[in-house]
């Protein structure tokens, strides 16, 4: 009987905390609030978007308009209903004037709802399903959609490689890879290659040598591969057990420092489409941001990283052109960003999308080599 | 499908078999003589392979003083986790232990989360493993070929003590009758501390095995293997040794073949695997090997 | 059957075995209506399996079971109950997290008429159900001199208490037949006079047929009519008190126990 | 005044209270906390759903996540308008006869019934052959089927629209909807809780031998707790797709159920109040210890939060309260009116003798 009397105030406590609020803000600094997959099922990617975000303040002042700037992270748990719960929080309790993050596009499709009805301009680093900004004037992303990468894919392979069947090997409980490998067939089929096996794993899948059996039966002229560098790692040390030689392709989910020791030798000759070579056209901030990387953390600097920094400097620039910290005035100024220099190139913002090149590299000698460069 | 790619299907399926076999001992003697599904054994199996991993990277230990180092550890925490988590709760309904189990279970993975991070790490592993053979079209790694032989050598271990050793004889007499075995003078406690040491060391094997395979260790890695290879031990029959390495290779070759035969289909893989799973729970509980209880009234 | 025409509850050439162990073989027995008659046997005899056979709990390989003529083996042990066979535990198996009341209510359960919907929605038609219910529960709990522990949770009960907990539970499915697997166990000699006076009553007010297994000799010879003997699975002896008391085979299944002073 | 309708009266005005109460709140709090409460309310709702198949039939399913994926799609292809759903499924095409009609806010409770409903047929179909399997059997099989739900979700992509999700669902769930649904669910556990046919599911938890030796169909009252449970795991999750508007399939995947696990564990299994009260308390906790683990940043002073904290704490939890604590904070004990009545001074006030319901109080 006491205990849950205890058990009672405890809680009424903790809920008049809640209600009445914790902590006093002074007016002072402007807040942007991360929105980030920091635990849960795909917590690596938060914690790379977070880790790059952090990376700005090394080579930026933090101020604008003459006030500092603050960031505000939230964990969602890699899951939507804190992702909403999240969005909301940083918006009514924390007052950010903008919100980056979350770094999935599941997850961003449940925060985009609220910070639209909310009208505070929201962005995505890496969510490159076509739905996360469809519908939505405050929901923006720093990277290109699934269906444009995968049809430069379609055409490097078509057109460069000279490739007229092609295999996909793609993740189906992602959205990533499986807009990705839909489109790439879709587009492959459409400049008239074949698409000779179009075949699946799952998330948590660690054995991809049936697939791959299949795969290398199927004689294919090329390899297709839209996962992220988690599977990518395993399935190319596999396939080149299996004794496949294929040219492999793969998109920007590859693009982290772990690849290298995931894949092992087996790396080599692996081509993706990415955002970024030095090689084309590195922008200042861009180089800044490699060295301070590599003072920081050592290793390679890893897209998703990258395109939280994007999304920093993307608001920094936005606040100063609005000149106001109205996030209706920002979600303007964001919309009529033009030619901005962000650490992964020069980005214009059209249909609330960065408009990028997409770089083609390939993994030689231990690097990334630059191949090709297709502009917007 | 030729017979050298059949070929080539049915040595991934033997090799990805046998570690699921590897795994399914441990969770079959658990449940032969508790008769509980110890949940956090797919935990236990991340954490070997960690274990390996940190003394292998990290202290630069020599391979094989590395391998017995993790796998004498692991069996010491699957010590632990009986002494601290499940002793306690051994008198308690089912259902208790159960939620015991799938608490620690999450708890070493939140652990690993927190203490490791959730980018996985890259093992590395020794050359003879990754050596390659071709026998006419179909090219077999090493690590294909050395985890069954190194599983058929566990097994028969195992099997020589639990059938021919004191301790064995006394873990046969508990999962026979607790009770009447407490009551001839057996410390039971100790005999159920044996066999998690057992099962962890072979999930500790396993673990390493896995990493020398897929060289890609984290955090979660051991909850899809754990479930495929418990779905191996109800197969191949609750509590019974040669059952759990049966049933191993079947739900290898399943997984496997379902692949191979359709790959259009291979997004339902997972599904096929659990459809089994219920299958045997409906038709066979007791699984190929394994045998009846019947419940006393 | 005919030559079991007679009877209510009948057993014909029962046959059970637990992997290659004979539990129960070509076991015949009848009971008629009204009747009260003991089974008794050495430990292990294989009384309990009978009962379980009777009840569903077991199907036998062998043989057939017989209810009021009908042919009820394999049935589950709900068919049975609600057909008029109720039955109490040799190791009490009493709904431990449930009130007294609440385990007795447990086997009017299957009386009731009235869907999930209207128990859930609170019905009058269930309520009145659910009432009516109460009442012959209180009914009988008043009549084991339980009614004050209605409202206990059975699992604190003293031992005493839970079986007579355990008999007005299995008297609230309304049987025809009862049977009791040791009654006794566990009582002191007052205890058990006095379940002796009990059940001969409750047979008489209710018009039972009832079947018992018991090791205390005292009460079996007390108030059964007939006894049946049962060893190794095998029925060796039928009859009176007192020509059971005089078997030959009776005395040397039962030398060495202890319990052979029935005098 | 009778003891009945003392409580009926009790309950009408606890009901206008709380009704009262959460007008106040909608109109004066921000949409923050009226979001975190409406979580809580349908954490309620499932909470419940999976205590009455836990705790009160005893029968330890690991599935709740596959039922509430379930009503969530229900709730989602019923509700999506139909230019988006023109839209969502760029991939394949959605089939018919979603694709042709979608309902308007009106019939918004409908399509929760009709999420609930999916919930309850998923639960049959589950629960029909497994059922049959005892204790852990039944954990690992109806684990298996949930898990072959999110496979189907997955691959379904005419239907589901795969691991891309419906996004655009309307968001009708406000706090008067979470609140009637989690009204209706506890109302209407309770009631089968403590009726005839809750005694029923009870006597199995308790001794599934000694049940059906009294006349209890085993199966029959299994099935029947599965299904009702399946019924409000349905619509909880139609609730919660549209309360966050969008639905895929790793909405619900096993952590849900492990969250919903660890709740009827600290609530007590068996007991309603419990599962009320932590439910609640898991959805708010879950949003104010967020500070204990996000990194605190003090101009020139960083210190990194531990990222994790939250899920390794509950973890940790679950564990301890198995061994020590093994009742849970209400154990099977049920906050009535009796008690209420009896704390706080109603005179004379008898409820024993042959009063109907619960008479244990702690």
């Amino acid at each position: 009987m006491r205990r849950s009397v205890i058990s009672f105030t405890v809680f009424t406590v903790l809920l008049s905390f809640m209600l009445f609020g914790v902590t006093t803000y002074s007016a002072d600094p402007i807040r942007i609030g991360f929105n980030l997959e920091i635990t849960g099922a795909v917590a690596g990617y938060g914690q790379m978007g977070w880790e790059g975000a952090q990376l700005v303040r090394e080579f930026v002042p933090m101020e604008v308009l003459g006030r500092p700037v603050e960031f505000v992270l939230v964990d969602n748990k890699s899951d939507k209903v804190e992702a909403s719960n999240a969005t909301s929080r940083l918006i009514e309790k924390e007052k950010v004037v903008a919100i980056i993050g979350p770094m999935t596009s599941g997850a961003m499709i449940a925060a985009g709802d609220i910070a639209e009805k909310k009208q505070v301009p929201i962005l995505g680093p890496s969510t490159t399903s076509p739905l996360a900004t469809q519908g939505k004037e405050y929901v923006f992303r720093v990277c290109y959609t699934d269906p444009f990468q995968a049809e430069i894919g379609a055409k490097y392979a078509y057109e460069d490689l000279g490739a007229r069947k092609a295999a996909v090997l793609f993740d189906i409980a992602n959205d990533y890879c499986v807009t990705l490998g839909q489109y790439f067939k879709d587009s492959f089929e459409k400049q008239g290659g074949d698409i000779v096996v179009f075949t699946q794993c799952s998330a948590g899948d660690q054995d991809f040598s049936a697939q791959l059996t299949a795969i290398k039966n199927a004689n294919p002229d090329v390899i297709y591969l839209p996962n992220y560098y988690e599977e990518v790692g395993l399935i190319l040390r596999q396939a080149k057990d299996l004794g496949l030689t294929q040219p492999i392709l793969s998109a920007d989910g590859v693009d982290v420092d772990e690849i290298w020791g995931l894949a092992g030798s087996s790396i080599e000759g692996l081509m993706h489409t990415a955002h970024w070579h030095e090689k084309a056209g590195m922008t200042d901030v861009g180089k800044k941001y490699i060295s301070a990387y590599k003072e920081k953390h050592g290793g390679e600097v890893n897209s998703f990283g990258a395109l939280a920094a994007d999304c920093v400097l993307l608001v920094l620039d936005a606040i100063e052109r609005a000149g106001s910290t109205d996030p209706v005035k920002i979600q303007a100024a964001l919309q009529a960003t033009k030619d901005l220099d962000v650490v992964t190139g020069n980005i214009s913002i059209a249909d609330n999308t960065a408009v990028k090149s997409v770089v083609i590299r390939e993994a030689k000698d231990g690097n990334w080599e630059f191949k090709s460069i297709v502009n917007p | 499908m030729n017979a050298s790619v059949f070929f080539q299907q049915l040595i991934n399926g033997m090799s990805l078999g046998s570690l699921y076999a590897l795994l399914a001992i441990g969770y079959t003697m658990v449940y032969g003589i508790l008769r509980f599904i110890n949940f956090a054994h797919s935990d236990i199996f991340m954490v070997g392979a960690y274990f390996a991993f940190f003394s292998i990277v990290i202290f630069r230990i020599p391979w094989p003083i590395a391998a017995i180092l993790s796998i004498g550890l692991t069996a010491l925490v699957g010590m632990a986790i009986d002494r601290v988590a499940y002793r306690p709760v051994r008198d308690a309904p089912r259902i208790s232990a159960l939620i015991t189990a799938v608490g620690v279970s999450s708890f070493l993975e939140n652990l690993g989360l927190v203490t490791v991070g959730a980018r996985p790490k890259a093992f590395e592993s020794p050359s003879f493993m990754s050596k390659l053979f071709h026998i006419g079209d179909a090219a077999i790694t090493g690590v294909a070929i050395w985890v069954p032989v190194i599983t058929l050598g566990f097994l028969i271990v195992m099997m020589y003590i639990v059938y021919k050793t004191k301790v064995g004889m006394a873990m046969r007499a508990v999962s026979t009758d607790i009770d009447a075995t407490r009551l001839m003078g057996v410390d039971v406690d100790k005999v159920i501390s044996y066999t998690f040491a057992l099962g962890s060391a072979l999930a500790a094997v396993g673990g390493i095995l896995w990493a020398c395979k897929y060289p890609k260790i984290s955090p979660l890695m051991g909850v899809y293997p754990g479930w495929k290879a418990f779905t191996a031990a109800v197969v191949g029959g609750i509590g019974s040794i040669p059952g759990a390495m049966i049933g191993g290779f079947i739900i290898g070759l399943i997984e496997v073949m379902t692949v191979a035969i359709s790959p259009g289909l291979s997004g339902y893989r997972d599904g096929v695997i659990f459809l089994v799973l219920v299958i045997f729970l409906l038709l066979r509980p007791t699984g190929i090997l394994g045998e009846t209880l019947k419940e006393k009234v | 059957m005919s030559w079991k025409n007679g009877a209510f509850l009948a057993l014909d050439k029962v046959s059970l075995n637990f992997g290659g162990l004979l539990a129960v073989s070509d076991f015949d027995f009848i009971l008629r209506q009204g009747e009260l008659v003991g089974l008794i046997g050495p430990n292990g005899a294989g009384k309990t399996t009978v009962f379980n056979i009777i009840t569903g709990q077991y199907e036998p390989v062998r043989g057939r079971v017989f209810f009021k003529g009908q042919d009820i083996t394999g049935w589950r042990p709900d068919r049975v109950t609600c057909a008029g066979i109720a039955r109490t535990f040799q190791n009490m198996r009493l709904f431990g997290g449930l009130t007294v009341l609440d385990n007795v209510l447990v086997s009017r359960h299957s009386k009731l008429k009235s869907s999930v919907l209207a128990a859930a929605f609170n019905f009058p038609g269930y309520i009145k159900e659910e009432r009516e219910a109460k009442i012959k529960a209180m009914g009988l709990l008043d009549r084991l001199g339980l009614a004050d522990l209605a409202h206990m949770r059975a699992g604190n009960l003293p031992y005493g208490q839970q079986r007579r907990v355990e008999i007005a539970r299995a008297l609230a499915a309304d049987p025809k037949v009862l049977l009791l697997d040791e009654p006794a166990a566990g009582m002191n000699p007052e205890e058990t006079i006095r379940l002796m006076e009990f059940i001969s009553g409750v047979r008489n007010e209710f018009g039972l047929t009832i079947f018992l297994i018991e090791h205390d000799m005292k009460l079996v010879m007390g108030i059964c009519e007939r006894i049946h003997v049962i060893d190794y699975g095998i029925s060796i002896a039928e009859g009176t008190p007192k020509e059971i008391q005089d078997d030959p085979k009776v005395i040397s299944a039962y030398l060495g126990e202890e319990a052979c002073d029935y005098s | 005044m009778s003891d009945k309708s003392r409580k009926t009266f009790l309950m009408i005005i606890f009901l206008c209270v709380l009704f009262i109460l959460v007008w106040v709140s909608d109109k004066f709090l921000d949409e923050y906390t009226m979001r975190v409460i409406r979580t809580g309310l349908i954490y309620i709702i499932a909470a419940i759903s999976y205590n009455l198949i836990n705790g009160i039939a005893g029968q330890f399913s690991l599935g709740p996540n596959g039922f509430m994926a379930l009503g969530g799609y229900m709730v989602a292809l019923l509700m999506l308008p139909l230019e988006q759903k023109k839209f969502v499924w760029f991939l394949k095409p959605l089939i018919w006869p979603f694709n042709s009609f979608s309902f308007t806010k009106a019939f918004f409770p409908l399509a929760i019934f009709f999420g609930g409903m999916a919930g309850a047929l998923g639960a049959l179909v589950v629960g029909f052959p497994t059922l049959r399997l005892r204790g852990d059997y039944l954990a690992i099989a109806t684990f298996g089927f949930s898990q072959i739900i999110i496979v189907l979700a997955n691959n379904l992509i005419s239907v589901t629209n795969g691991a891309l999700g419906i996004k655009g669902v309307p968001e009708y769930a406000n706090i008067y909807w979470c609140l009637a649904w989690a009204i209706i669910t506890v109302l209407f556990t309770t009631n089968l809780a403590n009726s005839s046919y809750g005694r029923a599911m009870k006597s199995i938890r308790d001794d599934e031998i000694a049940a059906e030796s009294m006349g209890i169909s085993i199966f029959k009252h299994k099935l029947l707790a599965f299904v009702v449970s399946g019924f409000f795991a349905g619509v909880s999750g139609g609730l919660m797709t549209s309360l966050i508007t969008t639905i895929s399939p790793s909405l619900f995947s096993f952590t849900m159920t492990f969250n919903l696990l660890i709740i009827i564990v600290l609530g007590g299994l068996g007991s309603i109040t419990g599962s009320v009260i932590t439910a609640f308390a898991f959805a708010i906790l879950s949003e104010l210890l967020r500070f204990v683990e996000s990194p605190i940043n003090l101009g020139p002073i960083y210190i990194p939060g531990i990222a994790g904290m939250r899920m390794l704490v509950f973890s940790f939890l679950l564990v301890v309260l198995m061994i020590f604590y093994r009742r849970g904070i209400f154990g099977e004990k049920e906050l009535s009116w009796d008690w209420v009545l009896s704390r706080f001074g109603s005179k004379n006030h008898q409820g024993v003798k042959v009063c109907p319901g619960k008479t244990e109080h702690f």
